[in-house]
């Protein structure tokens, strides 16, 4: 009966569904204008970068016994950095960067 | 929306750049103003409240006559692209809906080369100037007293949003430098601004 | 087999919550409607029903109670009167935009200033326009079908729209009626257990109400257009089922008495329509060719229905229990919504309205006659000489 | 037959190492770059575990998480007015205990967690609040205090420190201090007038340890419980968005956050400094008490004197003079 464009689309009641590793409607990786860079030598895995990420953008690859981050969603907060009890983190201007473009045509 | 209008858009990012990049839309709008020009200058509000970090957007519009759009939110076409902290590049089509012919503004230390690699679009451009604002005036000031529709209590201009104007001014006929200055707070940072500001025409 | 007892409206209201098997229930009392609470109390604490009764803070509290109960699955009600009915107004539009079909029952009441304890309809009218379905019951009887209509239709997944269940205050809550207390078999037969799209449960989990964009905002204002767009046909199926299943006779929208060679009619809802038959079977008998038509959904408004009854008429008499200051009709709320309804039609009828039992104050058959007066002088006049009449309180006699 | 109403007991954790991998509040939401609300949100959630539904009123956790049609909750969410988290949740709480009990939902009770800022605890959603706690729901109300309406962009709230700049209280000639009033305490507010209620705790992202534990701890206890939980808020507070931790574990160092427990009437207390740093510490790295003067923080760190006696002993604080005299 009536026309919705596919961009205002809301569903019934807006409910929405539950998003289960990562909300990729609402990607942050282009909020950064710095990264964390880690230097896995002087990483103690001692998880501080991992609890206190407010993104949990830091996980651990049990596997490889070192932490992983995730350039999608960090947003360069740097508590990470501030919090490193090894100097194993530090941070790095994002134009040095070829990777980690996200370029969205609108802010979200 | 009418060709007459000229349309600004300003990139900036959340709280730590929010009164620099409205200060921007304020600077061009008002200084424009005082041309005989009629004017506008908002924030999107789509992208309030504001958050640090987040990308968004200022908006100024500049004609000869009437803006009869005044309540049209978006500006789909923008002549004019400012960015206030280079790295958004990377992250946003920064010249979304620019038609071919306009520039681009960002305030950087870095070469205008290092800037359009990150621009797969650059050749809408006729020009792009690079400007070290934060060098000229060092960290963005942040202030709440003009979000939300109030009134700025800290002067317009008084950071890194007068340099960044200043440069404007080598790129583009927008506005008149001797009218930035009379309506821009910290009248050097402006001049350093337009001094030092790099100008590659494309 | 059904059981004839004599009840209030509140504890006709009660019982039909009852055979609903509702499972939360929340209370705060205001009179006139509290004793739908104290009935339900009685029947938690009898063992009569298994719910769960919350005692709200207040009227606010008691509506998001019901949503977050309603939205993780189970059947609620709750209800009001008065100035608890506006003081819970911020959480009407929310309810109705996350489409949680929640049951108030409310009992009318006029709005402070002063504290006056009477029926007027305002109350509820102040919030027809958030997205619920209202209307209002006549007796005892139809407040306890109302309930269980309005919980098949509001829950129906065609519809998924809360419910504003009203009854006047004092003269349908407290004077005690006839009322035909079905079997629960009937009851079971009729209204399917409570199901939700989506309701909050961990082990499927979904995200209610997020945030949207402005150029959104329209599209959720459509889905509540929409809803009351598809609620008269489930309305019509409800009825039929209703009626059918229980041995009753409604009309979905609009009910006629005494119409069909009828130049002139009442147009009412509520309590005052029982009187106005009265008064038109005595003036019947005096010879004034008089009917009435009687609303049963003030949401959706039946447009259609409307139109069609009011018709065949000369003149129309719109008797209001609801004030609307300032408004186009300088009176009540109907007649704004009775014109709009005929003006399409090619020959309308002559309308006004009328101002009766506001406060809470009777109407008395003496009232009906005076506007029948008032119908006839428009038929003989041609035209009608104002959009409002007080009555009792006209200069002119 | 009535189906009993099994709940959870989460064991508690013992190390930083030992913290739970999965994220129950996932990457990707329009929250500052260092917002101490999301954080402590990120423990909650993980804390909670799967079994879990939160109700969200209106705040910065409701508005800058759920932007526009996508929201980082991996288990059940739904928005509340600012007004009514506390009875929103009661409802959620009461379904399912008849749900359960009529065999229409099985497994054990969610937890019901209401993700409450300060103004919808203790300022307009504290009547909820209250009563959820009155009616002895089986529900965890947090508040999350970032000391500010920070969604609107920076207004005072009850919990706003004395001397703080927002945009409601802005220091001028008249006023030089900005907020002349002292914060309510919410804790207390709980504490002191709900029988119902039997474990109460603060927190902090300083901790994370120590705040699962008590996020644990308190859906474990059968019964309303609540928590408050310091969340630094680098826009509001004005500090680099790098800082939110520290300045958190500065406001424990200095006083001006205290991390107990009050668990069926007994306080304890965790990671109490040896020595209280004075609160010039704290306050100096935030732009939100730049203009105060020496006078002002010497009130301030008399404030804080008084406060760290104890928990719930009445703090004395120079109340503002007569409207008529000022």
């Amino acid at each position: 009966m009536f026309i919705i464009p596919k961009e205002k689309e809301v569903p019934l009641g807006c409910i929405t569904p539950a998003p289960v590793t990562e909300q990729t409607m609402m990607i942050t990786g282009n909020w950064r204008e710095y990264r964390p860079v880690i230097d896995q030598e002087k990483c103690n895995l001692c998880m501080n970068c991992i609890v206190y990420c407010p993104d949990a953008c830091w996980q651990l690859n049990e596997a490889e016994d070192e932490v992983v981050w995730n350039a999608k969603y960090c947003k360069g907060c740097l508590i990470c950095v501030n919090e490193c009890t090894t100097e194993a983190l530090s941070k790095a201007y994002e134009l040095d960067f070829e990777d980690g473009v996200v370029r969205l045509e609108k802010p979200f | 929306m009418a060709s007459k209008v000229k349309q600004i858009t300003v990139w900036a990012r959340g709280v730590v750049q929010d009164k620099e990049g409205r200060d921007i839309a304020n600077g061009l709008a008002n200084a424009a103003k005082k041309e005989g020009k009629f004017t506008q200058a908002f924030d999107n509000y789509v992208d309030l409240p504001d958050r640090v970090n987040v990308p968004l957007r200022k908006y100024a519009r500049i004609s000869d006559e009437e803006i009869e759009e005044r309540y049209e939110y978006e500006n789909e076409k923008p002549e004019v692209v400012i960015v206030a902290d280079a790295t958004l590049v990377k992250g946003i089509n920064v010249l979304r809906g620019m038609e071919k012919g306009g520039v681009l503004v960002v305030n950087t230390d870095r070469k205008p080369e290092d800037i359009l690699k990150f621009i797969p679009n650059r050749d809408l451009l006729k020009a792009i100037v690079c400007v070290d604002a934060k060098g000229i005036c060092g960290e963005a000031t942040v202030d709440f007293s003009g979000s939300e529709g109030g009134v700025d209590a800290v002067g317009l201009g008084a950071g890194m949003a007068a340099p960044i104007l200043g440069a404007l001014v080598r790129g583009t006929n927008l506005v008149k430098l001797e009218n930035l200055a009379a309506v821009v707070k910290n009248k050097e940072a402006l001049y350093k601004g337009h001094e030092q500001a790099v100008v590659k025409t494309l | 087999m059904a059981k004839e007892m004599v009840l209030s409206g509140c504890a006709a209201s009660a019982q039909a919550a009852k055979m609903a098997k509702v499972e939360v229930i929340c209370s705060y009392p205001i009179r006139p409607y509290t004793a739908l609470m104290m009935e339900l109390a009685k029947m938690v604490a009898n063992g009569e029903l298994d719910a769960e009764f919350i005692y709200g803070e207040g009227e606010h509290a008691q509506l998001s109670v019901v949503l977050g109960a309603s939205a993780a699955g189970a059947r609620v009600l709750t209800g009001s009167s008065g100035v608890g009915v506006t003081y819970a107004f911020e959480t009407y539009s929310p309810i109705a935009g996350g489409r949680v079909p929640v049951q108030m029952m409310i009992a009318d009441r006029a709005l402070d200033p002063p504290g006056d304890f009477g029926s007027e309809h305002t109350d509820a009218m102040s919030c027809r326009d958030q997205g619920w379905l209202m209307g209002w019951a006549e007796n005892p009887q139809e407040a306890f079908d109302n309930c269980l209509i309005n919980y098949r239709v509001g829950e129906d997944h065609r519809v998924l729209l809360p419910q504003f269940v009203c009854q006047d205050g004092y003269f349908v809550s407290h004077i005690p009626g006839k009322v035909l207390l079905p079997d629960q078999s009937q009851v079971d037969e009729f209204l399917p257990p409570y199901t939700l799209p989506h309701p909050l449960d961990p082990k499927h989990p979904v995200s209610h109400g997020p945030q949207i964009r402005p150029d959104q905002g329209t599209i959720m204002d459509l889905q509540r257009a929409q809803a009351h767009l598809d609620a008269p046909a489930v309305i019509k199926e409800a009825i039929a089922d209703f009626n059918r299943i229980f041995g009753r006779d409604y009309s979905p929208f609009v009910e006629e008495y005494m119409t069909d060679d009828a130049e002139m009619a009442f147009f009412i809802m509520g309590a005052h329509t029982m009187t106005a038959r009265h008064a038109i079977k005595h003036l019947r008998s005096q010879g004034v060719k008089i009917g009435l038509v009687k609303l049963r959904f003030v949401r959706p408004w039946p447009t259609q229905e409307v139109a069609e009854a009011l018709s065949k008429f000369k003149a129309v008499g719109v008797v209001e229990t609801s004030t609307s200051y300032g408004g186009a009709m300088r009176g009540g709320n109907l007649l704004h919504e009775v014109r709009a309804s005929l003006y399409d039609l090619p020959k309308r009828p002559l309308t006004t309205s009328f101002m009766a039992g506001l406060g809470g104050e009777m109407v008395p058959l003496k009232e009906f006659y005076y506007m029948a007066d008032i119908l006839s002088e428009m038929i003989k006049d041609g035209k009608a000489k104002k959009t409002v009449y007080w009555v009792g309180f006209e200069a002119e006699a | 037959m009535a189906v009993a109403v099994k709940t959870q007991n989460l064991p508690l954790i013992k190390k930083i190492r030992n913290i739970p991998r999965e994220e129950y509040y996932v990457p990707g939401h329009r929250t500052c770059a260092g917002c101490g609300p999301a954080l402590q949100y990120k423990l909650v959630a993980k804390a909670a575990g799967p079994n879990t539904i939160f109700l969200g009123p209106t705040g910065c956790m409701y508005v800058a998480n759920a932007s526009y049609l996508c929201t980082p909750y991996r288990v059940p969410w739904m928005h509340t007015q600012i007004t009514n988290g506390g009875a929103v949740a009661s409802g959620v709480e009461a379904a399912y205990q008849v749900l359960i009990r009529k065999g229409k939902r099985e497994g054990e009770l969610p937890n019901v967690i209401v993700m409450a800022g300060d103004g919808g605890s203790v300022d307009i959603g504290l009547q909820a609040m209250s009563a959820m706690m009155y009616r002895n729901h089986d529900a965890l109300f947090v508040c999350y205090d970032n000391e500010a309406y920070a969604n609107t962009g920076i207004q005072t709230s009850p919990t706003t420190p004395y001397g703080a700049n927002t945009t409601f209280t802005p220091p001028g000639p008249a006023i030089p201090e900005g907020k002349k009033l002292f914060p309510k305490d919410p804790p207390q507010l709980v504490i002191g007038g709900h029988p119902a209620v039997k474990y109460v705790a603060t927190a902090s992202v300083a901790y994370p340890v120590d705040l699962m534990n008590k996020v644990r701890k308190a859906l474990n206890v059968q019964g309303p419980t609540f928590l408050h939980i310091h969340a630094p808020c680098p826009k509001g507070w004005k500090f680099n968005e790098s800082k939110t931790v520290e300045i958190a574990k500065l406001a424990i160092q200095t006083g001006m956050w205290i991390l107990y427990e009050w668990e069926n009437g007994e306080y304890k207390y965790q990671h109490k400094p040896r020595e209280y740093k004075p609160v010039r510490e704290y306050m100096k790295l935030q732009g939100r008490f730049a203009h105060l003067q020496e006078a002002h923080i010497a009130k301030m760190q008399a404030f804080v004197d008084a406060k760290l006696k104890a928990p719930g002993i009445p703090v004395a604080v120079p109340a503002p003079p007569p409207r008529a005299q000022a």
